[in-house]
C-alpha cells in the first residue's frame, strides 16, 4: 500500500522509457512519412492513434519525441547532477569565503528561469536539441547544488563525521563513505523531480520552437503543429499532450513513492 | 478515537456529576480498561491501564521510554494523534472523557486539566510573544479585559520566579532559556487553577540546578493551590522528590502501585526493585559493579 | 538596530544578485561561438556587412567595455535599441508589460486562493480518501504542462462551447472608453490556465507545510490551554505555515512568469513573452538581453520582497539578526524537498 | 612521569559567521590529566565541558592557550590539525565515544564497518601500515566482544540496534585502535535509567582492565563519581574547583560545587515518616 506511488509511478517511467528506446529500432510507421490519404485519419488498425494534418503517424512522431524528451531531460539532469552535487558537498564541508562565492553564483542562476535562459541561448546560437539541453542543465544546476549542499550541512553536524574524523579519515573519505550515502535519498528524490521538470521544459521549449528543429518530431513541437487546427481538429494537439502529461506523472510519482520510503522524516509524518 | 462508553447530553457539554457521593468517595480522574493502540499495525501502547486520582493526590508515572507513560496523560488529555485508537474509560469527576466531543474536551483543557510538556523548547509557538501565549489560557476560559488578563498573566510569571516577569511577557520563546520556557509553561498551566496538572517529564530538558528549582517550584505552586498532579517520569528520584504514590509502568502495563515509602521499602515487582537499584547510583561504592534491571528481571539481583 | 543591518544586507543581497545576473546574462551571449552581428545577420552576412555593423553597435570594442557601457545603460533605464528600428526597447515594452502583468496579477491571487483550501484540506484529510483525492489533483495539475490546459480549455470554451474567445487580447481602456467586458473575456482563459498549474504546485507546498506544523509540539500545547483542534491550527498553526508558503509563493514568481510567455504563446497575447520570442525571431539580441534582465530584477525584486515579510514573520529571524540568515532558505529547501523542486518554471 | 594533557591558559571563543556575538566556551582553562587517572568534568549545560572535550580530541584547536599531549603540542598552529594529529599517530591514541549513538554511528553503515573504521586509515602511523581486511574483521569481532554484543551484530544496522546496543558499538568503535586515552562525552544521558548501569558497568571494567586513561564529561555527578577518582567543575566556561571526586564531594569548597551537589534529586535514603509528607489539600474552590 505504501509502495502504490511508486510501483505505479515506476511502472509509468518504465513505459516512458522503453517506449523511447524502442522508438530507436522501430515505430509503427516512419514518423516523417507524410501520408495525404491518411490526413486527420481517427484512431484505426493502420493508425493506432490516427494521424495528424499532413497524415503522418501520431504514434510513431509519439514514440520519436519520447526518444527526444528522454534525451534531453536525461543528459540535462545528468550534468546538472555531475557538476552540482560535488560542488554542493565540498561547499557544505568546506564553508568558507570560497565557497560562499559559489552559493552565491548558484543562487543567481536560480533566479533566471530555465525558459529565459534558453531563450538568451537561443537568440545567439539558433534553436537546437544542445541549446535547449544546455539552457534545462544550467537551469537545473543551482537546485543541485543548494540541495546537496544543505543536506550535506546536515549530514556533517552530525557526530559520526567527528567520529570518522577521529578514527583517522579524511575529507574526501568522510565524503565518500559518510556523506554521499547519506544525502543520496535526498539526491534520487531530487533528481526525479528535476527529471519530470525536465520534461516540462523541453516540450515548452519546443512548444515555443526553441528546442528541436521542425523536422524533428518531438511533443511540444507537435502540439504546435497541431494547434493550427483545434477548430477543425483538436486530436493531434491533445495526443501529446496527454503524453507528456503521464510522463510526468509517472516520474512525479515515483519520486514522491522514493521519497516515502526513503525519507524517514517524512515517512513519520505521514 | 472510539469511545468505550457512550456519550450523553447535548453536543458540547458533558453530563453533571454524580451528586450523591462525597468529595472523598468520587475520584477526581478514574482511568478504567485503558487500552490505546497505535497505527495500522496496531501496536498496543496500553493495556488495560486502570487507576485512580484522588482530589489534591500526587501521583508519579514511572517507566522506562515507550513504556506508555507520555500516551496515558496524552489519553487522558484528549490529545492523542488521530492514528490512536482507544478503549476504555477515563473519568474526570465523574463525567467520561473518552468520546467527548472536541468542543467540550477544550473547554477543559486548560481550565480544569493542564499539561506541562517535556520539551519546553518546542512547546511554545516561535511567531508569538510569551505573554500572549499564556493569556490565551485566561481568555480562552474566561471572558477578561486584555488589561487584566495581563496583570494576571504577570502576576503568575511572578509566581513561578521567573526574573522580571513584564519583560519575560513580551519576549519571544526563542530569547528565554529552557528553564524560562518552562517556567511560562507551568505558569500557563496554573493560570485558571486547574484541579489536575498533568506533567510529562518536565525536567528531563533542564540541567540539574534548573531541575532542583523548577520541582520545588511545582511543590510549593500543587501545594498553594491543591491541585492534583499525575507526574510522568523515567527517574525515580525525581518522582520522589514531588509524589506520594508512585504507578509503575512496564510495557504499557501498570505493574505496581503504592506510596512513595512503601514501594521503596518494599517494592514486589521486579523492574520496580531494578529501577530502585539503578536510581540509588549514589550509594553504590564508586567502581564497583552495579546492579542492573536485568538483573532483577533474571530475578539474580539482590 | 539589528533589524535595519538585517534589511540592509537583505537589500545588499538583492543588488549583488541582480549585478551577478547582469553579468551572466551579457557573458552568456558573449562566450558562446559566434558573435552578436553574425547572429543578426544569418549566415549569409557578407564581412563587410558584419564589420560595419559591429562598429556602428561598438561590438569591436572589448568585451569589458561594452559590459561596462550596457550596464551603465540598464542603471539609466535603457534596455537596448533594437537594431531593426532603431527604436529603444524602453519605448516599446510598455504595452506588452501591461499585459503580463495583468495575466500574472491575475493569475497568483486566484492560485492561492484555490491553493490555501485545498492544501489545508489535503493535510488535515492527509489520512482518509479524501486527502489523498485531493493530493493527486495536485499531482495532476502539476504534471499537465501550461500550454496543454490552455489548449484544453480552448478546445472546451472556445471551440465546443463557443463561450469565449480563443485567441487574440482586447485593451481594458481604448480611445472610445473602458472596454471592461471584452477585456475580461479575452483573459478568462489564459488566467485559469496560468492559475491551475501553480494552485496545484501551492496547494502541494501548503499540504506540506501544514503537516509539518501537525506535527509540531507547539500546536499540542495551544490545544492544551484550550484551543479546539481547528482552531489551534488557525491560530498557531497558519501563522507558522504561512513562513513556507510565503517563500514559495515568492519563489513562483518566475514560475509564473515562464507559465505567462507559454500562455501568451497559445492564446496569441500580445505580451512580454510574446514581444521576447518575436525579437528572438529577429535575433533583436540587444533587446532580448535587456528584456530578460527586466524580467530576472522582477523575479529578484520579490524575492527581496518575501525575504522582508518573512523577517517580518519570524521573530527568530528578526532579533538574533543577520546571523539567522539562513532561516529562509532552508524553509525554501525544506519546501522544495516537499513538492518537485523549486525549479518546477513550468 | 609526563602528564597526558596539559591543558595550559585555554580559551575557545566562538564567533558566529555574520554576527557580532561571540561566545566564549572556555575562558582560560588550565587543567593536567595524568598518565591512568580518570577525570570528570562536570557543569550545566553551556558550561564548556563539551567544547573542553573536542579541544582535547583535537577536533578543534583553542582560540588561545596550548594544548599538549605528552609534552608535545597537540594542534601546533599553522598546520591542518587534522594532518598534524595523524602524523604522530595520535589517532588511534585517543578516542572519544560520544553522547548519543544515534547521532555519532552512521545509520547507512553496519556496525562491523563503523567499528573497523578507525582501523582504516591508519597509513599515516609510523610503523604501522592499514590492517588487512582479515585482520579488521578479527579485531573488530574482538572489541565487539569486548563490549558484550554478539559476533552476528557486526551485520546488523545501527537501526535494527537498542540504544544501549548503540552505546556498545559506540564505545567498541573507540576501543578498536587500542587506545591509550578514552574521552566521554555525557555516555550514558541519553539512556535510560535502566540502561544506564550496564554501559557504566562496561565502562568501569573497560578503564579498569585497559588502563586506560578517562576524561568523561558529565551533568551528572552520580555518574562521574561513580567512574572517576578526579573532578574538575566548569562554570561559564571557567574552572571553578578541581580535586580527588571524595573530597568534591564530602567537602565542597566553591558554592556552585555545593549548588550543584544539591541540586540532584536523590531518592529518600531512609523511609521519611508520613507526616513529613504534606497531606493532601481540600479542593479550592
Amino acid at each position: 500500500m505504501k509502495r502504490l506511488p511508486l510501483l505505479i509511478g515506476g511502472a509509468m517511467t518504465a513505459v516512458f522509457a522503453f517506449t523511447a528506446l524502442l522508438s530507436l529500432f522501430w515505430t509503427p510507421h516512419d514518423p516523417a512519412f507524410v501520408d495525404a490519404a491518411a490526413r486527420f485519419t481517427p484512431p484505426s488498425s493502420a493508425h493506432w492513434l490516427g494521424a495528424d494534418r499532413m497524415g503522418r503517424d501520431l504514434l510513431s512522431r509519439l514514440m520519436a519525441g519520447a526518444w527526444a524528451t528522454l534525451l534531453v531531460g536525461g543528459l540535462a539532469v545528468l550534468s546538472a547532477s555531475l557538476i552540482g552535487v560535488p560542488l554542493g558537498v565540498w561547499a557544505g564541508m568546506r564553508r568558507g569565503f570560497l565557497s560562499d562565492i559559489v552559493l552565491r553564483a548558484s543562487d543567481i542562476l536560480f533566479a533566471l528561469p530555465a525558459l529565459l535562459l534558453a531563450i538568451l541561448l537561443v537568440a545567439v546560437q539558433g534553436a537546437s536539441i544542445a541549446t535547449a539541453t544546455a539552457a534545462i542543465a544550467l537551469a537545473t544546476l543551482p537546485v543541485f547544488v543548494r540541495m546537496s549542499y544543505s543536506a550535506t550541512l546536515a549530514v556533517i553536524a552530525q557526530d559520526y563525521i567527528d567520529a570518522a574524523r577521529l578514527g583517522g579519515a579524511g575529507s574526501l573519505a568522510i565524503a565518500w563513505r559518510h556523506v554521499l550515502p547519506n544525502i543520496a535519498p535526498n539526491l534520487g528524490v531530487q533528481a526525479s523531480a528535476s527529471f519530470s521538470t525536465a520534461i516540462l521544459a523541453e516540450a515548452g521549449l519546443s512548444y515555443l520552437g526553441l528546442a528541436a528543429p521542425p523536422t524533428t518530431p518531438t511533443w511540444g513541437r507537435m502540439m504546435r503543429d497541431g494547434q493550427t487546427d483545434l477548430f477543425v481538429n483538436p486530436w493531434p494537439a491533445i495526443v501529446p499532450g496527454l503524453a507528456i502529461t503521464v510522463a510526468v506523472l509517472g516520474v512525479n510519482l515515483m519520486g514522491d513513492g522514493l521519497r516515502d520510503i526513503l525519507d524517514p522524516r517524512l515517512r513519520e509524518l505521514r | 478515537m472510539t469511545a468505550g462508553t457512550e456519550m450523553s447530553g447535548p453536543r458540547g457539554t458533558l453530563p453533571r456529576e454524580v451528586p450523591s457521593a462525597s468529595q472523598d468517595s468520587v475520584p477526581l480522574l478514574e482511568a478504567k480498561g485503558l487500552n490505546v493502540w497505535f497505527g495500522r499495525h496496531r501496536r498496543q501502547a496500553l493495556r488495560d491501564v486502570s487507576f485512580r486520582l484522588a482530589p489534591g493526590q500526587r501521583l508519579g508515572l514511572i517507566g522506562q521510554s515507550g513504556s506508555g507513560k507520555s500516551v496515558t496523560a496524552l489519553a487522558v488529555m484528549g490529545l492523542l494523534p488521530d492514528t490512536a485508537r482507544t478503549t476504555g474509560s477515563i473519568r474526570f469527576e465523574g463525567r467520561e472523557l473518552l468520546g467527548a466531543p472536541e468542543r467540550a474536551l477544550a473547554a477543559l483543557r486548560g481550565r480544569d486539566i493542564a499539561m506541562v510538556f517535556q520539551e519546553p523548547m518546542t512547546a511554545l509557538d516561535p511567531t508569538m510573544r510569551v505573554g500572549r501565549q499564556a493569556a490565551e489560557a485566561v481568555r480562552l476560559h474566561a471572558s477578561a479585559t486584555s488589561r487584566a488578563t495581563r496583570r494576571r498573566v504577570i502576576e503568575a510569571f511572578a509566581e513561578v520566579e521567573l526574573p522580571d516577569p513584564e519583560r519575560v511577557a513580551d519576549a519571544f520563546p526563542h530569547e528565554l532559556s529552557g528553564g524560562q520556557r518552562q517556567r511560562v509553561l507551568l505558569a500557563t498551566a496554573l493560570l485558571n487553577r486547574p484541579r489536575l496538572i498533568l506533567c510529562d517529564e518536565p525536567t528531563t530538558a533542564l540541567d540539574v540546578t534548573v531541575q532542583a528549582h523548577v520541582l520545588d517550584l511545582l511543590d510549593r505552586s500543587l501545594a498553594a493551590s491543591g491541585a492534583a498532579c499525575l507526574f510522568i517520569s523515567h527517574d525515580l528520584a525525581v518522582v520522589a522528590r514531588v509524589c506520594q504514590d508512585i504507578m509503575v509502568v512496564f510495557d504499557g502495563a501498570i505493574v505496581e502501585t503504592g506510596p512513595v515509602a512503601r514501594l521503596l521499602a518494599n517494592p514486589s515487582h521486579p523492574y520496580t526493585r531494578g529501577l530502585i537499584a539503578a536510581a540509588r547510583l549514589d550509594e553504590a561504592a564508586p567502581g564497583s559493579r552495579l546492579p542492573t534491571v536485568e538483573d532483577f528481571l533474571r530475578g539474580t539481583g539482590s | 538596530m539589528a533589524l535595519v543591518s538585517l534589511v540592509a544586507r537583505r537589500v545588499g543581497v538583492f543588488a549583488v544578485s541582480l549585478l551577478g545576473a547582469t553579468v551572466v546574462v551579457f557573458f552568456v551571449a558573449e562566450a558562446l561561438p559566434g558573435d552578436v552581428a553574425e547572429a543578426m545577420l544569418g549566415l549569409g552576412a557578407t564581412p563587410e556587412a558584419l564589420e560595419a555593423l559591429r562598429h556602428d553597435w561598438g561590438l569591436d570594442r572589448p568585451a569589458v567595455i561594452r559590459y561596462a557601457s550596457w550596464l551603465g545603460g540598464l542603471l539609466h533605464g535603457d534596455l537596448g535599441a533594437s537594431y531593426l528600428t532603431g527604436r529603444p526597447a524602453a519605448a516599446e515594452i510598455g504595452p506588452p508589460l501591461a499585459v503580463t502583468c495583468w495575466l500574472v496579477g491575475l493569475a497568483l491571487p486566484l492560485a492561492v486562493l484555490a491553493a490555501l483550501p485545498a492544501g489545508l484540506l489535503a493535510a488535515l484529510w492527509r489520512r482518509r480518501w479524501r486527502g489523498t483525492a485531493l493530493s493527486f489533483l495536485s499531482q495532476l495539475g502539476m504534471a499537465v504542462p501550461v500550454f496543454f490546459t490552455a489548449i484544453v480549455l480552448v478546445v472546451v470554451f472556445a471551440v465546443r462551447l463557443g463561450w469565449l474567445p480563443a485567441v487574440g487580447y482586447a485593451d481594458l481602456v481604448t480611445p472610445a472608453g473602458l472596454n471592461a467586458a471584452e477585456w475580461a473575456r479575452h483573459l478568462v482563459l489564459p488566467v485559469t490556465a496560468l492559475a491551475v498549474v501553480q494552485a496545484s504546485l501551492l496547494a502541494r507546498y501548503v499540504r506540506s507545510a501544514f503537516v509539518e506544523v501537525l506535527t509540531e509540539d507547539y500546536l499540542r500545547t495551544a490545544r492544551a490551554v484550550g484551543w479546539t483542534r481547528w482552531r489551534a491550527l488557525l491560530r498557531h498553526g497558519a501563522r507558522n505555515a504561512a513562513l513556507s508558503v510565503v517563500t514559495v509563493v515568492g519563489l513562483q514568481l518566475g514560475a509564473m512568469l515562464v507559465g505567462a510567455i507559454l500562455v501568451e504563446a497559445v492564446f496569441g497575447l500580445p505580451g512580454l513573452g510574446s514581444f521576447l520570442l518575436q525579437k528572438v525571431a529577429n535575433r533583436d539580441i540587444l533587446v532580448v538581453q535587456g528584456v530578460v534582465i527586466l524580467l530576472v530584477a522582477v523575479v529578484l525584486a520579490v524575492n527581496l520582497a518575501v525575504d522582508l515579510v518573512y523577517v517580518a514573520l519570524d521573530p527568530r529571524l528578526r532579533q538574533q539578526g543577520a546571523s539567522r540568515q539562513s532561516g529562509r532558505r532552508l524553509s525554501a529547501d525544506k519546501a522544495g524537498r516537499a513538492g518537485s523542486g523549486p525549479g518546477s518554471h513550468w | 612521569m609526563t602528564a597526558v594533557f596539559t591543558v595550559d591558559h585555554v580559551s575557545q571563543v566562538f564567533q558566529p559567521r555574520r554576527s557580532a556575538l561571540a561566545v566564549v566556551a572556555l575562558d582560560d582553562v588550565s587543567l593536567t590529566v595524568g598518565k591512568a587517572e580518570r577525570w570528570g568534568i562536570v557543569g550545566e549545560s553551556g558550561s564548556g565541558k563539551t567544547t573542553l572535550l573536542r579541544l582535547l580530541a583535537g577536533l578543534e584547536r583553542p582560540t588561545s592557550g596550548a594544548i599538549a599531549f605528552e609534552g608535545a603540542e597537540l594542534t601546533p598552529a599553522g598546520r591542518d590539525s587534522q594532518r598534524g594529529f595523524q602524523d604522530r599517530g595520535l589517532r588511534s591514541r585517543v578516542q572519544l565515544v560520544f553522547q548519543d549513538p544515534r547521532s555519532s554511528l552512521d545509520p547507512r553503515m553496519t556496525v562491523g564497518a563503523i567499528v573497523a573504521e578507525p582501523l582504516r586509515g591508519r597509513r599515516r602511523r609510523a610503523g604501522a601500515s592499514s590492517l588487512s581486511r582479515p585482520d579488521r574483521a578479527a579485531r573488530t569481532a574482538e572489541v565487539l566482544a569486548a563490549v558484550g554484543l554478539s559476533a552476528d551484530a557486526a551485520r546488523r544496522y545501527p537501526h535494527e540496534l537498542s540504544g544501549g546496543q548503540r552505546q556498545r558499538v559506540a564505545i567498541a568503535r573507540a576501543l578498536a585502535p587500542n587506545p591509550d586515552i578514552l574521552l566521554a562525552d555525557e555516555p550514558v544521558s541519553a539512556l535510560d535509567v535502566s540502561v544506564r548501569a550496564q554501559i557504566l558497568n562496561l565502562l568501569t571494567d573497560l578503564v579498569a582492565q585497559m588502563g586506560l586513561t578517562l576524561v568523561l564529561v558529565s551533568h551528572d555527578l552520580g555518574v562521574v563519581r561513580h567512574l572517576c577518582d578526579r573532578v574538575a567543575v566548569l562554570q561559564h566556561g571557567r574552572i571553578v574547583e578541581t580535586g580527588p571526586t571524595e573530597q568534591i564531594y564530602a567537602r565542597p569548597r566553591q558554592p556552585y560545587t555545593q549548588e550543584l551537589l544539591a541540586a540532584v534529586p536523590r531518592l529518600p535514603a531512609v523511609l521519611p515518616p508520613s507526616d513529613e509528607r504534606k497531606p493532601p489539600r481540600p479542593l479550592q474552590k
